[in-house]
């Protein structure tokens, strides 16, 4: 049996991916998620001193917080399983890359273990994330000295 | 789960489809002030609610757009400052499309305190500056 | 590749030891040992696993009245970095070890080595097995057990848990090696890491067509043809290979799958269970008492095993993989 | 009103999560690809200006999804660049922050300290 007969059985034996599904899945939860952060949007500018340019921030941390939460009890990763790209987009899945590591690196101690496996994972989305904030201002700033933008 | 999907895109349509009339309130003794404001916020078909309060030399007018119009929310709220601007050439006056300004404002339209009014708008100026 | 015991070295005794999870396999009443910790009361779970090793070959010595002096070579290997859980295990041991590494194939590899220095004389008693830990199996391939991501239906657990056999000259009451093949490292180009069945199947068929070939045998001539780990998936495509090769429906019905059996029907699972501990701990513990009970007179046990790691697949490598089959009689 | 300003966050924020699905599945990258990917697009959005918008429409439906990290950092990029130019662009970096980043920081160096991971299948 070669190579290409073997794809074909695999192919037709291997389920295929429920595209439909798991794009209503991450819709459903991703939009969940993003409206409970909502909600803290609110529970910030009624409480505190933020105004809707400067609540992002807290509603974040907050939002951080509780992924870690979950995270380390174990039940975000349970929400992963349904929601796929519903929990890893938002700014939650990101804090369960960063608490996943850190938590996993504990015994290797605090320096070797938790310090350096930490950023295993999100590590690539704060580099391209940082790279490209300073292509992205470099172009632009080359664009307005051209003259063919304003800032 | 279809049928809540279903809900939840057709009660926004129906929320749009149904448009509620402007509600705006203004904080002052001067009656013609009052309706002059109100009418240049009148004037901007983006805006369903807003508040304004004259304070001595102040002028602090919050407004909230549409939600489907949020998007240019900053573009009103220029355009609004502009006219607001020109009908109060004397006065110092700041518009903000900004939920909290919204929400602070809403709670002094009822304060009797003179002092305490004008210490607030000072404060919410301040926090409209903020940008992180 | 066909290998023949003329001596027919037997299975002299086994043991079996399982984490806390899998007291939910249906294999779990053939299992020596249970453990409440994960970790085996260790700080890592590295430690834990190594420990869980030693406890596996204790039974044994314990079942045949052997000291650690007694044990001629110590034969085994895991998933972990440089196989550390099972060298630190040998370190305690105190017995000559070699270690094994065909990945969740191991556990086939160690015993064909184990009968082959039987036979050769070179052992009287030899531990041979394998074993794999959930937590440090998991964060060794592919992502911290608390990170949440989404793994498709084809995915498989890897178990925790250990089996060892102990091989000594032939005992006609016990169950007897008679033949083993040595399996050659196929790959078909399969990339995913989340189907390890259907990169796996070809290196079984592989394995299997060979011994069969080599012993002149017939798949009908097997009570039993069980294999490692292919999982749900895998074990299907297993079976369409074969069938597509001829075989009929009551040839197809000797198959069976260690990893797709394990937890049972339990979807939690995905596709089923993996890893070296898998087929070890299925092997020497349901499978030998199957046919010291007299269930079973002829099986084929075909361990298989993917030889990949977390680099060779971050760098686009393809997934190479490894069967190793040996067959057992009861007379 | 205030449903439909919720409404938004949800449908904006879904949609995100969808791109980050279809990434996943259809384009069969790795969630880090995809996370990449998305942080990548969020700074070009962000440059050319179109994010604030999407924030002032979804509020929580924008700033939530990993996007607006790479929204957040070009915005600090470029307001420094706009202050300083040339000089700017390379301050900008070390001037922009993400409470997302230090939250995710202090609360995993927590995280370590109480737990430990259990694998559990259900």
């Amino acid at each position: 049996m070669d190579q290409q007969q073997y794809q074909q059985i695999e192919d037709q034996i291997t389920p295929p991916t429920p595209y439909v599904k798991n794009v209503l899945k991450a819709f459903l939860i991703g939009g969940l998620v993003c409206t409970i952060g909502h909600a803290f949007t609110y529970f910030y500018i009624i409480f505190f001193n933020f105004t809707e340019t400067t609540v992002g921030n807290p509603t974040a941390a907050t939002m951080v917080f509780i992924a870690a939460l979950l995270t380390g009890l174990g039940i975000y990763r349970k929400i992963a399983q349904v929601a796929g790209a519903g929990t890893a987009v938002p700014v939650t899945g990101f804090s369960n890359a960063v608490v996943s590591a850190a938590i996993e690196g504990k015994t290797e101690g605090f320096v070797l273990g938790v310090g350096s496996n930490m950023f295993k994972m999100a590590g690539s989305v704060i580099l391209f994330g940082v790279a490209s904030a300073f292509f992205v201002a470099l172009i632009k700033l080359i664009l307005v000295t051209m003259g063919v933008v304003e800032w | 789960m279809k049928k809540m999907v279903v809900a939840i895109f057709l009660i926004p349509v129906f929320l749009i489809g149904c448009n509620q009339e402007q509600t705006i309130e203004v904080k002052d003794s001067n009656e013609e002030q009052s309706e002059t404001v109100k009418e240049v916020i009148r004037n901007s078909d983006e805006i369903y609610t807003g508040n304004a309060i004259f304070i001595e030399d102040q002028l602090l007018v919050a407004v909230q757009a549409k939600p489907w119009l949020d998007y240019k929310k900053r573009k009103i709220e220029k355009k609004l400052q502009k006219e607001v601007e020109e009908q109060f050439p004397d006065l110092e006056v700041l518009v903000s499309a900004d939920y909290k300004l919204y929400w602070e404002t809403q709670k002094l339209l009822d304060e009797g305190d003179e002092q305490k009014v004008s210490e607030e708008v000072e404060k919410l100026k301040k926090l409209a500056k903020e940008e992180t | 590749m066909v290998i023949l015991f003329k001596t027919k070295p037997s299975i002299l005794a086994c043991g079996s030891v399982a984490g806390p999870e899998e007291r939910k396999s249906v294999f779990y009443s053939y299992f020596d040992a249970v453990v409440e910790d994960e970790r085996w009361n260790q700080k890592t779970n590295e430690q834990g696993q190594a420990k869980m090793i030693q406890e596996a070959c204790e039974i044994i010595m314990n079942k045949a009245n052997l000291k650690n002096l007694d044990i001629d070579f110590f034969l085994s290997g895991d998933l972990v970095n440089q196989m550390t859980p099972t060298n630190f295990a040998a370190r305690e041991l105190a017995s000559s070890f070699i270690g094994m590494f065909s990945a969740c194939a191991t556990s086939i590899s160690s015993l064909i080595v184990a009968s082959l220095l039987t036979e050769l004389s070179a052992s009287e008693y030899a531990i041979a097995g394998a074993s794999s830990h959930h937590n440090a199996t998991e964060r060794q391939f592919r992502y911290p057990i608390n990170y949440g991501g989404q793994k498709p239906a084809t995915a498989q657990w890897t178990v925790t848990a250990a089996g060892y056999a102990l091989i000594g000259k032939h005992n006609p009451s016990l169950p007897s090696i008679v033949a083993g093949t040595v399996g050659k490292v196929i790959d078909y180009g399969e990339v995913n890491p989340f189907h390890m069945g259907g990169a796996m199947a070809p290196a079984a068929f592989d394995t299997i067509t060979a011994h069969l070939k080599g012993r002149n045998q017939k798949i009908s001539d097997y009570d039993l043809i069980m294999t490692g780990d292919l999982g749900k998936i895998g074990l299907k495509i297993l079976k369409a290979m074969f069938a597509q090769t001829g075989a009929q429906q009551n040839e197809l019905d000797v198959f069976r799958d260690a990893g797709a059996e394990f937890y049972g029907e339990d979807e939690a699972y995905l596709a089923g269970a993996s890893g070296a501990g898998c087929s070890a701990a299925v092997y020497y513990s349901y499978i030998e008492q199957q046919m010291k009970s007299g269930r079973y007179k002829r099986v084929l046990l075909c361990a298989t095993g993917a030889l990949l790691s977390p680099l060779s697949f971050q760098q686009g490598e393809t997934i190479p993989c490894t069967a190793h089959a040996i067959e057992i009689t009861m007379e | 009103m205030i449903f439909l300003d919720f409404f938004f966050a949800f449908l904006i924020g879904g949609i995100i999560c969808v791109i980050g699905q279809l990434l996943m599945d259809v384009g069969k990258f790795t969630p880090g690809h995809t996370l990449s990917i998305l942080v990548v697009s969020g700074s070009i959005i962000s440059g050319l200006g179109w994010y604030q918008p999407l924030i002032d429409l979804a509020g929580a439906g924008a700033t939530i999804p990993i996007t607006s990290f790479g929204n957040a950092l070009t915005q600090g990029a470029i307001a420094e660049a706009e202050k300083h130019g040339w000089v700017g662009v390379l301050t900008g970096m070390f001037e922009v922050t993400s409470s997302g980043i230090s939250a995710a920081i202090v609360f995993g160096f927590l995280a370590a300290l109480i737990f430990k991971p259990k694998g559990k299948a259900n």
